[in-house]
C-alpha cells in the first residue's frame, strides 16, 4: 500500500482510489505547464487565530442584528447584507481555506455567484413586474 | 505496480483528490440554494406584505442558531487542525463539540418550527389560505422549503462527522476530518445567508 | 403550393419577407459550408496516394479564412436583428386605444376560447360586457381596425395562434397579456392552442371572423340588444 | 492493490462493478434500451399522425391522453436517458481515463452509485406508464400549473397523488439529475488530478476537454431547476402554490428555471458529440485539428454563453419584450463559437489525406445534417420570425436536425470508432455502410418535409389535426404520411446495427491494437483494455493531433513517443 504525505503529518492511504493519480509530493518536472498553481500543502505553516476570526465574526452578526434599529430601513437592508456577505468571505478564507487553494477554486465559485447572479438578471423583470395585486378573477 | 504508480503520475493542479471533489460538491450545492434563494428574492421584492410575515419568525432563536453554527464552524476548524498535528484525542473531542453544535441547531430549529406550526404557519398554511391570504401562505412555504433544504444538510454533515468521529477512533481517515469541516462550512455560509433573508430583513 | 398559409394582416407581410431574407442568408451559409464539406473529399481522398500536409491551423494565412467567415455571419446575424427589430417593437407594443378600435378580451379556458365584448360603453371591465363562451364559437372583427385583445388564462398554460395573421401569444393563468392585430380581408380564420393543455388540447378551435365594418356593427348591435343590461349602472 | 480485481464474482465484475469501462458499457447498453423505448413511442404517434383513428399495428388504438404522454416521455427520453447517458456518461466513462493516461476514475464506488441511481431513475419513469390515469401528457417541458394539478385532481389522498404519473416523472428527472451531477464530479476530479505525466492541458484530446465542459456547464445550470423540481413535487403532493397563480405563485417561474437549464442542456449534449468529431476527423484526415487551442477557447466561450441566452424559448411566452431583444442577441451570438468549431473540423479536412472509412462517413453525416439544423437556428433564434414559427413543425424539424445527427450520429461515429478498442473486434463495414444510408436517407426524409408543414401553421402535440381546415388539406397530410413511413424505416435499419454489433461482437475478426492508426492514448493499450488500462503507464510527450509530421517517418506519432525517429 503506497502512502503519500498529504500534508505535514497527515498519512494518506490510497482508500479513496485505487490506481496512479492519488496526490503525492511535487516533482518538478522540466515541462513548465506542469507548475501551474503554487502547491496548497507545503502552504499550510503558520496558525492561524481561528478563535479571533469566531469573534470578528461574532461581532458582525451583532452588527447585523442591531443596525435595522439605527439606520433607516433601505440603509439598514444594504448594510445588514454587505455584513453577510463578509461574513461569508471571512468564512470561506479562513476556515475553508480558499487562500491557500489554488486560484481556479477562487474563480469556480465566483463562476456560480456570477451565474446565479444572470439567472437573477433575466428573471428579474418577469416576476417582479407583474402587477403587485395578483388576485385573479377566475 | 506500486512503483509505477508513484511516479508515473503527478497531479497537474496540486489539490488533494477528496478535497477537489469536495469543492466541485460544494459549487453544484451553492447553485441550488442560489437558485433557491433567488426565487425567494424575486417574490420577496414583488410580494411588500411577505415583509409582515417574515414578522412573524423569531429573529433570537434564528439569532442563536447563528452563533451555533459560527462556533460550530470554529470547532471544526480546530478538529482540522488537530488532524494536522496527528492528534486523535483532540480531533475527537472537536468533531463531538462540533455534532454537539448541530445538535443543539436542530433542537433550537425544531422549538421554532413548533412555535411557528402553533400559531397556524405550516407548510401550506390553511389557516391563512382560508383568510384569503394566499401571498402570506407562499411566504411560509418558501420559508420551510429553505429552511428545511437546509436542515436536511446539517442532518447529513451530522452523519457524515459521526461516521468520521467512528473512523478517526484507530487515527484512520484523518484526511477526512478536513473534507467533512469544508461540508459544515459550506452549511454554515448557507446560513449567513438565509438568516438576513428570512429574520432580519422586515 | 405556398409556404405559408395566406397572410391576412398588417404586420403579417414583415413576418414572410424576413423569413425570406433570412432564407438568402441561410441558403448562401448552406451551399458555401457544403462545398467546403464536400470537394475536400473528392480532392485530398487518400487514393491519390499523396501525403497528408501538416497545418496545425495556427498560422495567421490559415486561420483567417475562418476568422472571414465567422465575421459574415455575425454581420449576417445584426443585419437579421437590425431588420426584424422594427417589426417585434411593433407586434408587441400595443398601439393606443383610439375611437375606430375595437378592444375585446380574449380567456383561455381548458378547452374553449371565452370572447368578451366590451358593451356599448366600448370598455373591458364594465357591467355591460358581453361573454361569449361557447365551443366552436367565432370572434367578430372588423376588417381594417386595430384589434386590441387582453389576453388571459382561467387554469393551465395555452397559446393563442392565429396563423392567418402570423400572431401568437402564450396565457399564462395570472397575468393579462395585450396584443394587437388589424386584419384586412374578410374571412374565417382558425384560432389554435399551441401550448398542450390537456386531453381535448386537438378540439380547441375557434374561429376569428373578420367582417366589414357595416356588418361588424349589424352583429355588434344585435348582440348587445340581446344581453342587454337591465341596471345600466357600473 | 491489483489482484482485488482479478478473481471476482459474476455479480460484482460485471454488475456491480466499480470499473470504469464496464460502467460506461452499463451506461451505454442502457442508453440503447431507453432508445428501444423512445423509438417504439415515437413510431406508436407517428403513426397516428399519418392514419389518424386508425388501430396501430403493435398498439392498438391511440387516444388522446395517451398520445399526450407519448409525445411526452418520447422527449424526455431521448433528451435525459439517451442523450445524456450515451454520450456524457459513457464516452466520459469509458474514455476520459483511458484517454488521459490513468487506470480508473477518481472516485470509482460514487460512479457505480451514479449508474445505479441512473438505472432506478429509468425504472421509475417506465413505472409512471403503469399508474391509475398513465404518464404524465403535458409536453417535456412540465409546464406548470398543469403539471401541478396532481394536489387538486387526488385531494386528499397523499399517496395516489405521489404515485400519480406527474409525481413520478419529476422524481425520475430528480433521480437523474442527482446521478448525472454524481458522474460529472467524477469527470472533472478524474481530469484535473489524474492525468499521465505530462499531459499537460494543451495536450489532452478536445474530446476530455468538451465532455468536462459539458459536465461543468451541466454541474451551474442545473441547480436551480433540482430546487424547482422539489418546489413542482411538493405543489402536486402536498399542495403548496410555489407554481399556482392563484396561491400568489407563478408559472412563468418555472419557464424560465426549466430553460436556463434545459437550453445549456442543449451544448451538454451537443459538446461530447462534437469531441467524438475531434477525434475522428483528424485521424481519417491523416492531419492535425485545425486550430486545437482555438476550437477550446470557442467551447469555453459558448459555455459562457448558454446561461445567456435561455429566454428564447420563451419569446411569446410573455416575457419582457426587452429582454427577448437581449436574449435574441445572445442567441446569434452562441452561433459564432459553434460556426468556429465547424469550420475548424471542416479546414481539418483541406489538404488532408482523406480515408472515407464508416467513422469518418458518420462524422461527415452528422456535420451536413447539423448544418442544416444550425442554419434554420437562424430563423428561430431571430424573435420576430419566432412569433410565428414557435411551437410549429418548423420548430420540431429544427431541434430534430440537430439533436438526431448530435445524439445518434454522433453516438454511432464513436461506436464504429471505438468498437475494436472496446471488444478486440471488427465490425463489419458493409453492414455499417448499409445502416448509415439508409439511417442518413430516412432520416431526411422523416424530418425534411415537416420543415414546410411547420411554415403552413402546423403546430406540435396534437393528435388529430381535422379540426384545423388550414393544415388538414394536402399535401400535408401526404408529408406527414412520407414522414411516418420513413420513420418506420429508420427505425427498422437500426436492426441492421443491431446484427452487426451482436454477430461482430460474438464472431468478428480480431482488430488490431490501433487499427485507424491514431495517435492519442487509449490505441496505445490493448484491445480491449485490461483491468488498470496500462501497464506500463505512458508518459505523454506530445499533443493529441501529431499526424503527418514532416519529420516522422509514419504519417502518426503517437503521444507517448518520446522522439520522432
Amino acid at each position: 500500500m503506497a502512502t503519500t504525505i498529504l500534508s505535514p503529518g497527515i498519512q494518506v492511504g490510497l482508500e479513496d482510489s485505487h490506481g496512479p493519480g492519488n496526490f503525492e509530493p511535487i516533482h518538478h518536472s522540466p515541462d513548465h505547464d506542469n507548475v501551474v498553481f503554487a502547491d496548497p500543502a507545503t502552504n499550510y505553516h503558520g496558525h492561524p487565530h481561528y478563535g479571533r476570526i469566531l469573534i470578528t465574526l461574532l461581532a458582525l452578526l451583532a452588527v447585523s442584528l442591531t443596525v435595522g434599529y439605527v439606520f433607516s430601513p433601505a440603509l439598514a437592508i444594504v448594510l445588514i447584507f454587505a455584513t453577510a456577505a463578509w461574513k461569508v468571505a471571512i468564512v470561506m478564507r479562513n476556515f475553508m481555506h480558499v487562500k491557500y487553494e489554488p486560484l481556479f477554486i477562487f474563480i469556480a465559485i465566483a463562476a456560480v455567484l456570477l451565474i446565479i447572479y444572470a439567472f437573477f438578471f433575466g428573471v428579474y423583470p418577469d416576476i417582479t413586474a407583474v402587477p403587485r395585486d395578483v388576485t385573479f378573477p377566475r | 505496480m506500486e512503483t509505477q504508480q508513484n511516479h508515473l503520475t503527478i497531479p497537474i493542479i496540486k489539490i488533494p483528490q477528496g478535497r477537489l471533489g469536495m469543492w466541485v460538491l460544494i459549487a453544484g450545492e451553492l447553485v441550488i440554494f442560489g437558485g433557491l434563494i433567488c426565487f425567494y428574492l424575486l417574490n420577496r421584492i414583488r410580494y411588500p406584505h411577505w415583509g409582515d410575515m417574515a414578522a412573524h419568525t423569531n429573529t433570537f432563536i434564528g439569532a442563536l442558531n447563528t452563533v451555533v453554527l459560527l462556533v460550530s464552524s470554529y470547532t471544526v476548524v480546530r478538529a482540522h487542525q488537530a488532524a494536522l498535528k496527528m492528534d486523535v484525542a483532540k480531533v475527537r473531542l472537536w468533531l463531538s463539540c462540533t455534532l454537539l453544535g448541530g445538535i443543539l441547531f436542530l433542537v433550537d430549529k425544531s422549538i421554532e418550527y413548533a412555535h411557528e406550526i402553533s400559531e397556524g404557519f405550516t407548510f401550506t398554511s390553511p389557516k391563512l389560505v382560508a383568510a384569503g391570504d394566499h401571498v402570506g401562505s407562499l411566504f411560509w412555504s418558501y420559508y420551510y422549503i429553505m429552511t428545511g433544504l437546509h436542515g436536511a444538510h446539517v442532518l447529513a454533515g451530522m452523519t457524515v462527522m459521526l461516521i468520521i468521529l467512528i473512523q478517526t477512533r484507530k487515527g484512520k481517515n484523518m484526511h477526512r476530518v478536513e473534507l467533512a469541516g469544508m461540508y459544515w462550512h459550506m452549511v454554515d455560509l448557507i446560513w449567513i445567508f438565509l438568516f438576513p433573508l428570512l429574520y432580519i430583513a422586515k | 403550393m405556398t409556404i405559408f398559409p395566406e397572410n391576412v394582416s398588417t404586420y403579417g407581410q414583415e413576418i414572410d419577407n424576413l423569413f425570406w431574407l433570412i432564407l438568402v442568408f441561410a441558403a448562401i451559409a448552406f451551399f458555401i459550408s457544403l462545398f467546403v464539406l464536400l470537394y475536400p473529399l473528392i480532392k485530398y481522398s487518400s487514393k491519390n496516394g499523396k501525403r497528408a500536409e501538416y497545418i496545425t491551423g495556427e498560422k495567421r494565412k490559415h486561420y483567417k479564412w475562418i476568422t472571414y467567415a465567422l465575421v459574415a455571419l455575425l454581420l449576417s446575424d445584426f443585419v437579421i436583428l437590425y431588420v426584424e427589430h422594427d417589426t417585434w417593437g411593433n407586434i408587441e407594443s400595443v398601439p393606443a386605444i383610439s375611437k375606430n378600435d375595437v378592444h375585446v378580451g380574449i380567456i383561455a379556458r381548458q378547452w374553449n376560447w371565452i370572447f368578451v365584448y366590451p358593451g356599448p360603453d366600448g370598455v373591458l371591465g364594465t357591467r355591460d360586457d358581453v361573454v361569449i363562451d361557447s365551443m366552436n364559437s367565432s370572434l367578430h372583427v372588423p376588417i381594417n381596425a386595430n384589434v386590441i385583445f387582453e389576453l388571459r388564462s382561467t387554469d393551465v398554460i395555452h397559446s393563442f395562434f392565429l396563423a392567418n395573421a402570423r400572431l401568437k401569444q402564450d396565457a399564462l393563468p395570472g397575468r393579462t397579456v395585450m396584443r394587437w392585430f388589424n386584419i384586412t380581408k374578410p374571412g374565417k380564420y382558425d384560432i389554435s392552442c399551441t401550448q398542450i393543455c390537456g386531453i381535448l388540447h386537438s378540439k380547441m378551435r375557434n374561429y376569428v371572423l373578420a367582417e366589414t365594418p357595416e356588418q361588424y356593427k349589424h352583429f355588434t348591435d344585435s348582440l348587445y340588444n340581446a344581453n342587454k343590461v337591465v341596471t345600466s349602472s357600473k | 492493490m491489483e489482484n482485488l480485481h482479478q478473481n471476482k464474482s459474476f455479480w460484482s465484475k460485471y454488475v456491480f462493478s466499480t470499473d470504469h469501462k464496464t460502467i460506461g458499457t452499463q451506461y451505454m447498453i442502457m442508453g440503447m434500451i431507453m432508445a428501444g423505448v423512445g423509438g417504439y413511442l415515437a413510431y406508436v404517434f407517428r403513426y397516428n399522425l399519418a392514419f389518424p383513428g386508425k388501430s396501430i399495428p403493435f398498439y392498438g388504438m391511440l387516444g388522446p391522453q395517451a398520445y399526450n404522454a407519448f409525445v411526452t416521455i418520447h422527449g424526455m427520453i431521448m433528451v435525459f436517458w439517451v442523450g445524456m447517458p450515451v454520450l456524457l456518461s459513457a464516452l466520459g466513462n469509458y474514455l476520459i481515463p483511458i484517454m488521459i493516461g490513468s487506470d480508473d476514475m477518481a472516485f470509482p464506488t460514487v460512479n457505480m452509485l451514479s449508474f445505479w441511481i441512473f438505472a432506478v431513475s429509468a425504472l421509475v419513469l417506465i413505472a409512471s406508464f403503469f399508474v391509475p390515469g398513465g404518464a404524465f401528457g403535458g409536453g417535456w417541458t412540465m409546464y406548470p400549473p398543469f403539471s401541478a394539478q396532481g394536489y387538486v385532481n387526488h385531494n386528499p389522498n397523499f399517496f395516489t397523488a405521489l404515485f400519480s404519473g406527474t409525481s413520478l416523472l419529476i422524481l425520475a428527472v430528480a433521480l437523474e439529475l442527482v446521478a448525472m451531477l454524481m458522474g460529472g464530479i467524477n469527470f472533472l476530479v478524474t481530469t484535473i488530478n489524474k492525468r499521465a505525466k505530462g499531459m499537460t492541458p494543451w495536450r489532452i484530446p478536445v474530446i476530455i476537454w468538451f465532455i468536462n465542459i459539458a459536465a461543468v456547464i451541466f454541474m451551474f445550470s442545473v441547480g436551480p431547476l433540482v430546487a424547482g423540481a422539489f418546489m413542482l413535487l411538493f405543489d402536486n403532493v402536498l399542495g403548496t402554490g410555489f407554481y399556482d397563480p392563484h396561491r400568489g405563485g407563478d408559472p412563468m417561474l418555472w419557464e424560465h428555471l426549466f430553460w436556463f437549464f434545459g437550453h445549456p442542456e442543449v451544448y451538454v449534449l451537443l459538446l461530447p458529440s462534437l469531441g467524438v468529431l475531434a477525434e475522428i476527423v483528424p485521424v481519417f484526415s491523416r492531419k492535425p485539428l485545425f486550430a486545437y487551442k482555438t476550437v477550446i477557447y470557442l467551447a469555453l466561450l459558448s459555455a459562457f454563453l448558454s446561461v445567456l441566452v435561455w429566454a428564447h424559448h420563451q419569446f411569446v411566452a410573455g416575457i419582457d419584450p426587452r429582454m427577448a431583444t437581449f436574449f435574441s442577441i445572445g442567441t446569434i451570438l452562441i452561433s459564432i463559437p459553434f460556426a468556429g468549431i465547424f469550420l475548424s473540423y471542416m479546414a481539418t479536412l483541406w489538404g488532408g489525406s482523406i480515408r472515407m472509412k464508416l467513422p469518418m462517413l458518420w462524422a461527415i453525416g452528422f456535420i451536413g445534417l447539423f448544418l442544416v439544423g444550425g442554419l434554420t437556428g437562424l430563423f428561430l433564434g431571430s424573435n420576430t420570425f419566432d412569433i410565428y414559427a414557435h411551437d410549429t413543425y418548423f420548430v420540431v424539424a429544427h431541434f430534430h436536425y440537430t439533436l438526431f445527427p448530435d445524439i445518434f450520429f454522433g453516438f454511432f461515429a464513436a461506436f464504429y470508432y471505438w468498437f475494436p478498442k472496446f471488444t478486440g473486434k471488427e465490425l463489419n463495414a458493409k453492414l455499417g455502410k448499409w445502416h448509415f444510408w439508409l439511417t442518413f436517407i430516412f432520416f431526411n426524409g422523416v424530418f425534411f418535409l415537416l420543415f414546410f408543414n411547420g411554415l403552413a401553421g402546423q403546430h406540435r402535440r396534437i393528435n388529430d389535426y381535422s379540426s384545423f381546415s388550414l393544415i388538414s388539406r394536402e399535401p400535408y397530410q401526404t408529408f406527414e404520411q412520407i414522414a411516418t413511413v420513413c420513420a418506420i424505416g429508420l427505425m427498422l435499419s437500426q436492426f441492421i446495427f443491431l446484427y452487426n454489433f451482436i454477430t461482430s461482437f460474438r464472431k468478428g475478426k480480431k482488430a488490431v491494437k490501433n487499427p485507424w492508426e491514431s495517435t492519442t492514448l487509449e490505441w496505445q493499450s490493448d484491445s480491449p483494455p485490461p483491468h488498470g488500462n496500462f501497464n506500463p503507464y505512458p508518459e505523454v510527450h506530445r499533443g493529441a493531433y501529431d499526424y503527418s509530421l514532416p519529420e516522422a517517418k509514419e504519417d502518426f506519432t503517437p503521444q507517448n513517443v518520446p522522439n520522432v525517429n
